[in-house]
């Protein structure tokens, strides 16, 4: 198999399955997670809870007083990461018409220059979670072979996706063929390890909102 | 001369791809029965089934490379009429059918001098005895002739050198071996200078000839097409600007369609009017001139089919044609057949004596829209001497219309023309009628043939310019829409959908069947001039027009010489790997084989 | 109708690529001094666009010699503002640029005139001295 | 700089100047150094023109007639100057008999000094009666051309790498040249059809040196192939700037920018259509507005189709409601385990007392 | 039938949820929640990191509600959750975590680890890894009446004595009062006082009271602990006699766990909603200081700061009464950062301070160091709270320390100032 023919088998076959996985490991992480229900609180709500578990699925998303200062890495690191990926997902123009040819919607991206750097910044904000992870004490006692494995699946694809618009290492295609397959590798174990928590932390944040927003209490 | 015997042409050379004659000769030398055989096959028709519509015109422009436009552009139609036939307000721009009238057009021109000057010419012109030539008296026949300009002495005398340098190396290259000294070549030597001449010419000429072709589509050969429309958009803008009107870009935030490609795009139609006015009109009645007797043979079927193109408003108004479609049966220029397309006895496809198989039995004929492609190889296992002409003995099917024989192709679309009362095209007939003084049944001949292809060459030359005013009218009016985007998206096509594509090739009449269903090619059939013209015999035993032409009065001067069969299967312009695209992917014929 | 008739906008901006060469073109000129070796830059080799080349075409100035070749096209050798370096440029019969490059010589290597190309001269010249 | 060549060029009245010049734009376009010229100038002068043979396989003729758009060298610069065409169906004189003795005559004179360009693919299949000339099959015309040939160029997509005929399911049984040919050198000059100068630079570069040029592992000559269609596209800035054509008639496609969305594969594509233009640099395809098809690349043709950009899925997929369907399935049923799990507990829970504290 | 492992896992096979499911599954491991536990903070020991405590839950959800934990369990990949685990985790689960939920309010996925944790508890008493303080704790809740062991005629004693101190009478047992008067062990043998503020405050608002002879006692061991079954024995107390003598209110002491128990989870253990309402007294009494009839005769001088204690306010959502109520009282109450639903816990919630071991108390006096530091930063000598438990632990460790800050009660704050 030459090069433009593993790129095309990843682009093909290999995406269809991957996506298929993806999928139904998605809906079945879902049912076997969120159907095991949870019983109403019979205590009178101090008021009504309304958008609360909304609220707290966007508060999350920022760092509590005074962790910045305590947990600088993980926030900045985190936000960088996160954000940063988010923007190469969703706003690299190729990545847009993979949105759209599998849901339809599309909307304009960014230069690629940008994207570029974004990489790089995304990819040293990753090493440095890395090194954190392995140096504070913490991070490095709480990480079983998940966290190391997860790590990788993350930072393959933005890696490889870097060196294949960098034209660096290997040729393009064949470049581009293993982003393609490090993207699937991502999507194939993404249900079924931390990694989904891109999903799960919607429901996670959304409980605990509702839970303590019956309380009173907005967290 | 010689006993009885079956001449074998294979290869038959200058044409594109794979033919074989096999001619079975008297005692005299005279033709009595004419076999012609595509020996190469690729499959296709079976390559595209399962694949997306859009992307079929790249296929099939691969099944020739010489008439490279004709299939895209068969492709691009069957899928538009597919989509007009189930939506019929799916229209395609004006810009766009203007520029494929302009790269049809062009690939006409191109390729009926190349075929002349290239393929043909060297049937009728002695290399070697251009060598004799006096350039003094060549320069003097030139200009008798025409205002070409390169019809100096001085100029004659340098390629006399440039060939004698040539011949004198004594590495002739790929004019070794050939029927220099022929007793029927009858040009003298002035002529065959002046013909050799213009063969260089018109290398170079169609160098920049397919320069339009490059402006359009990208590349010559294999131009790129869209469906919906031409995939050269024009670069201008209407934002901002100096005064009113649209302004051309330049630069990096350009295509090729700029002023400077529209300027190419005009001088390739002067060149092209040029070339024709002054060379090659003028040579082929000068040629002519000398094969008088070519006017009385060659001829064959006498049916002639075209189903018209090069329309001036939308390919689906036929009224609005340059070249007119229908049917002229029997020489008689008096009527016009009309074409029913879809009417299941109209057209078939017949394999009698094709290496296929057909669910209903080989002696059946089927419509294109429910053909069908399933080999069944019989000949002889290679290497091998003859062909089993009584059987089986071709890769190309037979088609007919309403069960008879067809020629098609320029003598086609002449006779279709002037039967259809086009005034250039009879006063062109008559003048050349005139010029040559032969009377008006010297046209079904192969010489006709041959002039034929000049003549419509100068009609369509003529027509370009008209049609590259009207887009700079369009441009300069504001109106720059090359491509209808609305049902790009296969999506929105309905579940099942057929069209056909028709194009009138430089060789003739093309039309590519397209069966789709939920957005992918179900069935796929392409019906090609050259399967028309160098079909085997159908299950009635009547001949494919190059048998039939053959076998109309040919005496063979020398058997191990066959030139006369040459000028006559030339004079069609062969196209095999056009004629031969389908194959069955089916291992177990490899068994089928052996057995054999 | 002729496209003349509509206007043209040209839009281009230098990338920038060709600043480097200068730097580039001075070690040449060193070499050349130092050795008499002369060398040439290929630059259509290089990814500059026709801004970048307007711009070197610019900055290196116009010289005092400038030599016309007819062979198969016209080419083109213009001495630049800085004496050694040359601005070669080669045109097929239509008149495109086919290939360019700075030359880096005390006489443009094709200048110069071939000793056969001399010799058949004296043949001629000969010929006609003999005639007189 | 002597030589016959040169001396039938200057007897023509092609002066040295011109030949040099000639053989400096060459250079220029192998992307050989600017010295080049020179060197080649002075192997080509001394070259006796070799002979040259071109079978014809499973092709459209798309590849000679790309050579006949040559401008530089022309097709006929080449016949007349450079080599001997011994052997070339759709240009040759003779026919039938004749041109297979001249093809058997060249063969014998030359044997072991000859170039073979192949264009075409060869059919395997039904022992190779797929495509026969004269009565024999084109693998065993490709063996016997093959055993007396120096080297052999495949030209075009087919001869490189299989082609058209070998796009799935392949149905003739359809191979590549290197796929039966292994004990020659083999150079591969695909696209489909090549670029003339391309075809034509490989000639000249192989007349002046005498072996192939550097080849890469596809075995393309690294010069013409050496970097894809994006790399040195002219609309490459508007891809970085994220300026794209969303149709092929819409602002963004009038203004030149980038294909990628229309399904253009120059980012994979290794060829020189972006240098070196086509007929005579008048145009290339992405500059009169369509993506690159990828024709230079192994199985372009099964490649996902020419629309689709190379960040969109090539084929249909099909899995996605299926997984949902089992994932959803398999979450039931899991999940209604889970819950008798769970009710079979709360079920079975036995009330803890003080008691129950202590162990 | 006494405490076994299986029994163990069969609880925490029942209490595992929905939310569990979600949040085991989001957690990344980003130790984010141990910068947010005192005990890690003040110790450095990542042992204590609030996810890892709960590394029997996950376990047991993993294997028993997951199908490739299952899968992992049945090749042998997965570590089952034995006796030697739990014992090593009792610590982990008792001794260092108040259930204060600060790390629930920092998880970057929205873990809520202390709904966890309290769950784990569950699991953890039933396979009997508890604590011997606060088991002794909860049998005395549930056999006595209260945590430490008192007695109605005790509390009688105490009652007639704030009588006396007051003049005014507080009714027992009667019943259609407006509020039934809750307490705690810890108020009544410690801080007497608050229950004559109580007193003057209900005479002041004229409203009416009772005090229950047989639900006097206000706190839940059996919450803290982790047996939902002895929880609700001891809250059901309260509901009776509250529905008896068919009071409108009940009030919940300052005491934080005990408005938990009652507030929150008192209707969920008995499987019903009250018919009363509970009301915590710095709810009643912010009501009071905005109705006007909290009116000062004086102001508190020193400069304080506030203690909020976690289950009133970051747990119980009686979040802004605390703060209004001391600016009503103090002139110079000084905010510190981390205050309201950010405040440190103390350091002996959750029961924690029923345990009495040397290491436990060690890790206590450990922990408290992050409340030294703010007193300090703050730079005052007073410090005011509303948690009984709370002021115990830290008075406690201001002797450990040898601190001579003051201790205030809110309510007793607020009472000695109250316009007579």
């Amino acid at each position: 198999m030459d090069d433009l023919q593993l790129l095309t088998w990843a682009r093909g076959p290999g995406l269809d399955l991957a996506l298929g996985i993806f999928v139904l490991g998605v809906v079945w992480r879902l049912i076997e997670v969120y159907a095991l229900g949870r019983k109403r609180d019979l205590a009178p709500a101090r008021h009504r809870t309304g958008a609360s578990g909304l609220h707290t699925v966007l508060r999350r998303s920022m760092p509590p007083p005074g962790m910045l200062k305590t947990s600088p890495v993980s926030y900045i690191g985190g936000f960088v990461f996160h954000i940063g990926l988010a923007i190469i997902v969703l706003l690299f123009a190729p990545h847009i018409l993979l949105i759209k040819s599998l849901t339809g919607l599309s909307w304009p991206g960014l230069p690629s220059q940008f994207i570029d750097m974004v990489a790089v910044l995304t990819m040293i904000a990753m090493l440095v979670i890395l090194v954190d992870r392995i140096n504070k004490p913490v991070k490095r006692f709480l990480s079983t072979f998940g966290d190391w494995f997860a790590w990788v699946v993350t930072f393959l694809p933005v890696l490889t996706g870097w060196m294949a618009v960098q034209h660096l290492l290997l040729p393009y295609t064949l470049m581009l063929a293993l982003h393609i397959l490090s993207v699937e590798l991502l999507l194939v174990v993404l249900p079924f390890t931390k990694l989904f928590h891109a999903i799960t932390l919607f429901g996670s944040r959304w409980y605990s909102g509702k839970i303590n927003a019956h309380k009173g209490v907005p967290v | 001369m010689s006993t009885a015997e079956r001449v074998v042409v294979d290869p038959v050379t200058r044409i594109e791809g794979h033919l074989r004659i096999e001619a079975q000769t008297d005692e005299s030398g005279r033709i009595t029965q004419a076999y012609s055989a595509g020996t190469m096959v690729r499959g296709i028709e079976i390559i595209l089934k399962g694949r997306d519509p859009r992307d079929a015109w790249a296929f099939t422009q691969r099944i020739c490379g010489v008439c490279t436009l004709v299939h895209g552009m068969a492709s691009i139609r069957a899928v538009e009429d597919a989509l007009h036939r189930a939506i019929p307000d799916y229209r395609i721009p004006h810009n766009a059918e203007l520029i494929r009238n302009l790269m049809i057009a062009a690939q006409y021109v191109h390729d009926h001098v190349m075929h002349f000057y290239h393929l043909h010419a060297l049937d009728w012109v002695d290399v070697v005895s251009a060598l004799k030539a006096d350039p003094k008296a060549t320069s003097a026949l030139a200009q008798s002739l025409s205002s070409y300009p390169k019809s100096s002495p001085g100029y004659f005398a340098d390629v006399q050198k440039k060939v004698k340098t040539f011949v004198e190396q004594g590495q002739l290259g790929i004019f070794s071996n050939a029927y220099w000294g022929h007793p029927a070549y009858k040009l003298p030597p002035e002529a065959n200078l002046m013909a050799v001449a213009h063969y260089l010419d018109a290398l170079a000429w169609q160098r920049e000839a397919v320069k339009l072709h490059a402006i359009f589509g990208g590349k010559n050969p294999h131009p790129n097409f869209v469906v919906g429309g031409v995939p050269s958009p024009i670069s201008v803008h209407s934002e901002g600007g100096r005064g009113k009107g649209p302004h051309f870009r330049g630069g990096q935030e350009a295509t090729a369609v700029n002023v400077v490609g529209l300027q190419t795009v005009q001088n390739v139609i002067r060149m092209m009017r040029d070339f024709v006015d002054q060379a090659y009109l003028p040579d082929i009645l000068a040629i002519a001139g000398f094969y008088k007797d070519w006017g009385s043979r060659g001829e064959g079927l006498g049916n002639f089919l075209s189903f018209g193109d090069l329309p001036s408003k939308s390919f689906w108004d036929t009224d609005s044609y340059l070249i007119p479609r229908g049917v002229v049966l029997g020489r008689d220029l008096s009527k016009v057949h009309p074409i029913d397309l879809d009417a299941d006895a109209e057209i078939q496809e017949f394999v009698s004596h094709s290496w296929y198989k057909y669910s209903q039995g080989d002696a059946t004929g089927l419509h294109p829209f429910k053909g069908e492609t399933e080999l069944a190889y019989s000949g002889p296992q290679p290497p091998y001497k003859h062909l089993d002409v009584d059987k089986k003995y071709s890769w190309i099917k037979s088609p007919r219309w309403q069960g008879k024989a067809m020629e098609v192709g320029p003598l086609a679309r002449v006779m279709v023309m002037v039967a259809s009362g086009n005034a250039q095209a009879r006063e062109l007939v008559d003048s050349t009628l005139k010029t040559l003084d032969v009377p008006v049944e010297a046209l079904f001949s192969t010489l006709g043939r041959t002039a034929a292809r000049a003549l419509e060459s100068k009609i369509l030359a003529d027509a370009m310019q008209g049609w590259f005013d009207t887009l700079m009218a369009n441009i300069k009016a504001g109106d720059v829409k090359t491509f209808n985007d609305q049902y790009w998206d296969p999506s929105t096509w309905p579940k099942h959908m057929q069209g056909v594509g028709l194009q009138e090739a430089p060789r003739g009449g093309l039309s590519h069947w397209l069966v789709v269903d939920d957005g992918l090619i179900s069935n796929y059939q392409a019906v090609v001039p050259t399967t028309w013209n160098a079909g085997p015999r159908d299950a009635a035993e009547q001949p494919g027009a190059y048998e039939a032409a053959l076998q109309h009065n040919h005496v063979l001067h020398d058997p191990k010489q066959p030139l006369e069969i040459l000028r006559t299967v030339h004079s069609f312009d062969p196209c095999l790997a056009c004629a031969v695209h389908v194959t069955d992917p089916d291992g177990e014929e490899l068994i089928q084989v052996k057995v054999c | 109708m002729l496209p003349e008739a509509i206007p043209i906008q040209p839009a281009m901006e230098p990338s920038g690529n060709a600043r480097p060469l200068l730097r580039e073109i001075d070690d040449m000129l060193r070499r050349l001094l130092e050795t008499g070796e002369p060398s040439a830059i290929d630059l259509s080799a290089l990814p500059l666009n026709p801004a970048d080349l307007d711009w070197l075409r610019s900055s290196l100035g116009v010289g005092e010699v400038a030599a016309r070749l007819q062979a198969n096209g016209e080419s083109t050798f213009d001495e630049t503002a800085c004496p050694g370096v040359w601005w070669v440029a080669h045109r097929n019969e239509h008149g495109a640029v086919v290939a360019q490059f700075i030359e880096v010589a005390f006489v443009p290597e094709l200048i110069k005139a071939h000793p056969d190309d001399i010799a058949t001269g004296r043949e001629q010249l000969e010929v006609l001295v003999s005639g007189l | 700089m002597q030589g016959p060549l040169i001396d039938t060029l200057v007897r023509q009245g092609v002066s040295r100047r011109t030949f040099l010049k000639y053989c400096a734009t060459l250079a220029s376009m192998m992307a050989l150094p600017p010295t080049a010229g020179r060197a080649m100038a002075e192997a080509l002068a001394a070259a006796r023109r070799p002979s040259v043979i071109w079978l014809p396989f499973q092709e459209c003729t798309g590849c000679t007639e790309s050579m006949t758009r040559s401008h530089s060298p022309t097709l006929e610069g080449m016949i007349f100057d450079m080599v001997s065409l011994d052997y070339h169906e759709t240009l040759m004189a003779a026919a039938g008999h004749q041109a297979e003795d001249a093809l058997h005559a060249a063969m014998k004179d030359n044997a072991g000094k000859y170039l073979l360009i192949v264009d075409g693919s060869v059919p395997l299949g039904i022992d190779g009666a797929y495509s026969c000339i004269a009565g024999r099959t084109n693998v065993d015309l490709l063996k016997e051309a093959a055993a007396g040939a120096a080297a052999i160029v495949a030209m075009g997509s087919c001869a490189a790498f299989g082609g058209i005929p070998k796009a799935k399911p392949n149905p003739t049984g359809a191979v590549a040249i290197s796929d039966i040919v292994k004990d020659k050198p083999i150079v591969n000059v695909p696209g489909c059809p090549p670029i003339p100068v391309v075809m034509t630079g490989v000639l000249a570069h192989y007349l002046t040196f005498g072996r192939l040029p550097d080849l890469d592992d596809k075995l393309r000559p690294t010069a013409f192939y050496g970097e894809t269609i994006h790399d040195r596209c002219y609309r490459r800035p508007f891809y970085d700037q994220g300026k794209f054509a969303r149709t092929f008639d819409d602002e963004g496609a009038r203004r030149g920018w980038c294909l990628f969305e229309l399904g253009c594969k120059g980012p994979v594509t290794h060829n020189a259509c972006a240098t070196t233009k086509w007929n005579g640099g008048t145009s290339w395809p992405v500059e009169s507005g369509h993506g690159c098809l990828g024709c230079s690349e192994p199985d372009f043709w099964d490649a996902g189709g020419f629309y689709k950009a190379l960040s969109m899925p090539a084929d249909p997929l099909k899995m996605g409601t299926a997984a949902a369907a089992v994932g959803a399935v398999a979450g039931v049923a899991v999940s209604v385990a889970n819950r008798a799990k769970k009710h079979r507990a709360q079920a079975s829970h036995e009330t803890t007392t003080l008691a129950d504290l202590e162990k | 039938m006494s405490a076994t492992l299986e029994k163990g896992l069969h609880a925490l096979r029942e209490v595992i949820d929905a939310p569990i499911a979600s949040y085991f599954s989001s957690c990344v491991h980003c130790g984010l929640c141990a910068d947010a536990c005192l005990f890690h903070t003040e110790t450095g020991d990542p042992r204590y990191t609030p996810i890892y405590k709960l590394e029997p839950l996950r376990r047991v959800y993993e294997q028993e509600y997951t199908v490739l934990g299952r899968v992992k369990k049945l090749v042998g990949l997965a570590k089952p959750v034995d006796d030697a685990m739990l014992d090593a985790w009792q610590e982990l689960v008792y001794d260092s975590c108040t259930m204060c939920g600060r790390c629930s309010l920092v998880c970057p996925v929205g873990n809520d680890i202390v709904y966890m944790v309290r769950k784990l508890r569950e699991g953890m008493a039933a396979s009997g890894h508890t604590p011997d303080g606060i088991r002794s704790a909860t049998r005395r809740t549930v056999e006595i009446g209260g945590p430490m062991g008192l007695k109605w005629p005790a509390v009688a004693n105490v009652l007639r004595k704030a009588e006396e101190a007051t003049g005014l009478k507080i009714p027992v047992d009667q019943p259609g009062a407006d509020y039934l008067v809750l307490l705690s062990s810890m108020e009544i043998v410690n801080y007497p006082e608050y229950i004559e503020a109580l007193a003057k405050i209900f005479h002041k608002a004229g409203l009416t009271f009772t005090v229950s002879s047989d639900a006097f006692e206000a706190t839940n061991a059996g919450i803290q602990i982790g047996v939902s079954d002895l929880a609700r024995t001891i809250v059901t107390r309260i509901v009776e006699a509250a529905e008896r003598l068919q009071v409108k209110h009940v009030l919940s002491p300052e005491c934080g766990h005990a408005y938990m128990a009652i507030r929150w989870e008192g209707p969920n253990l008995i499987g019903r909603p009250f018919r009363f309402e509970v009301v915590h007294v710095l709810e009643l009494l912010d009501e009071l200081r905005r109705k006007g009839v909290l009116k000062m005769k004086d102001t508190f001088k020193d400069p304080l700061i506030l203690h909020d204690p976690c289950q009133i306010v970051r747990r119980g959502g009686v979040l802004d009464a605390p703060e209004q109520l001391i600016r009503q009282v103090a002139d110079n109450y000084i905010p510190v950062v981390d205050q309201q639903k950010w405040n440190w816990c103390c350091g002996g919630g959750g029961g924690a301070s029923a345990i009495h071991t040397e290491e436990a108390e060690a890790l206590r006096a450990k922990a408290f160091q992050v409340k030294k530091r703010q007193i300090e930063s703050a730079g005052v000598d007073t410090m005011v709270t509303f948690c009984a438990n709370c002021r115990i632990v830290i008075e406690e460790a201001f002797d450990h320390y040898q601190m001579d800050t003051k201790l205030l009660g809110l309510t007793e704050l607020l009472a000695e100032h109250l316009e007579d």
